[in-house]
């Protein structure tokens, strides 16, 4: 069973894997995923996280459940914060640990491949001149990337 | 049929609220029927709903394609692509 | 360029992760790797880690000047411990940053897969009843999983 | 040609040390025919090169298949299949 948080507060990704790992002596392989708010253009004050609560954490559910059915997981942690959310701060989490490598490569991807396209968050941009700038637009490549499974 | 419509992001911007209660005729019996109609109930939706190949659905909380069955729904929801991660 | 350590010691995967992306607003995705010694059995006392001191590091930074080469990272740091380490203890960390997901997914992807195969090192079993166990044997699926880069 | 030995995991032990410089005769031109003339000086070389086609070489620090040439060599050395990560 996955561990699944939608939250405003920061996370702390390595207390996360520790509760993961500690006291086990049966994982081999623990692969993060930490995704952090960009801004490369310097116009950006924050992102704005919107959920739809309920479904966000039943479709995270669905998804972790997806994957661990697929891959032999020992261990899988999926935080997303929601609110505002600053350049340079975390944004989501995903911790898969398994006995080896290729399991935990797997299921943490493709747990982030759909948590883009099928959890429901968006993302609105509040920009450093004060007005709230435009909501971010899904990308083609993400859906695409879905294909890959 | 009484059910309760919710909406995100820039749809819930462009109607201007995020939720509200309303009674279906009889003849609205999916997801596209529920998207055309609501888009004839006033600016504010007909802008919202304006691409609405665009637009994705969910009923009771699960993704729902505009094919859908809304029958027995008691929550849909509206809200453009996703965007999380 | 990869920051590349061969080292005695333990290493802080949340420290590396921060040095990678402090001060930095580029970086939308951090792919972090942690391989740990397993011990299914509970027969273990630790696993050995030998290498080839200079072609060690050498190979290392070959594998991640390919990754670099590659995909667009905007950071690599690679760390793999040599001597004694235990069951649950840590033994080699690889982090990917990139702008997006997927450049950093498959950088670190690589670098371990190659770091497996190709780098100098081995394992040799010490056991709980006090013998010296076996060298670990190469796996067959870690030489097959390269031909998929 | 004198050239520096250096042995790793179970060829080094087999062996029963890590490294040694010899003089090698002139025929010697091939990773494939040191490991050969190796595998004849006692048992201990023997029984380490038993497998010849499953050990690793690398000339200077580089992986070197076994039909490199060993020309201007001055390291190289013989391992099993490397197990890190």
């Amino acid at each position: 069973m996955a561990k699944i948080i939608i939250q405003t507060e920061d996370f702390d990704a390595a207390a996360e894997a520790a509760q993961i790992t500690q006291n086990r002596h049966d994982i081999g392989a623990l692969v993060s995923f930490v995704g952090l708010c960009r801004d490369e253009s310097q116009t950006l004050s924050a992102l704005e996280l919107e959920h739809y609560p309920g479904m966000a954490e039943q479709e995270i559910a669905r998804i972790a459940g997806e994957a661990e059915a697929r891959w032999k997981t020992k261990g899988l942690t999926i935080i997303h914060r929601v609110g505002k959310i600053k350049p340079g701060e975390q944004i989501v989490l995903v911790i898969a640990a398994s006995s080896h490598r290729g399991d935990a490569f797997n299921a943490a991807d493709y747990v982030m491949d759909f948590l883009k396209s099928r959890a429901p968050f968006w993302k609105k941009q509040h920009l450093l001149d004060g007005t709230s700038g435009a909501w971010v637009d899904a990308k083609d490549t993400d859906e695409a990337s879905l294909s890959r499974w | 049929m009484s059910v309760k419509l919710v909406y995100f992001a820039w749809v819930r911007e462009r109607i201007g609220f995020g939720d509200e209660t309303i009674d279906l005729p009889p003849e609205i019996t999916t997801v596209a029927d529920l998207l055309s109609w609501l888009a004839r109930r006033g600016e504010n939706y007909a802008y919202a709903f304006e691409k609405a190949a665009f637009i994705r659905a969910a009923i009771d909380k699960k993704h729902a394609p505009h094919t859908t069955l809304i029958t027995g729904a008691r929550e849909i929801a509206f809200f453009p692509p996703m965007t999380g991660g």
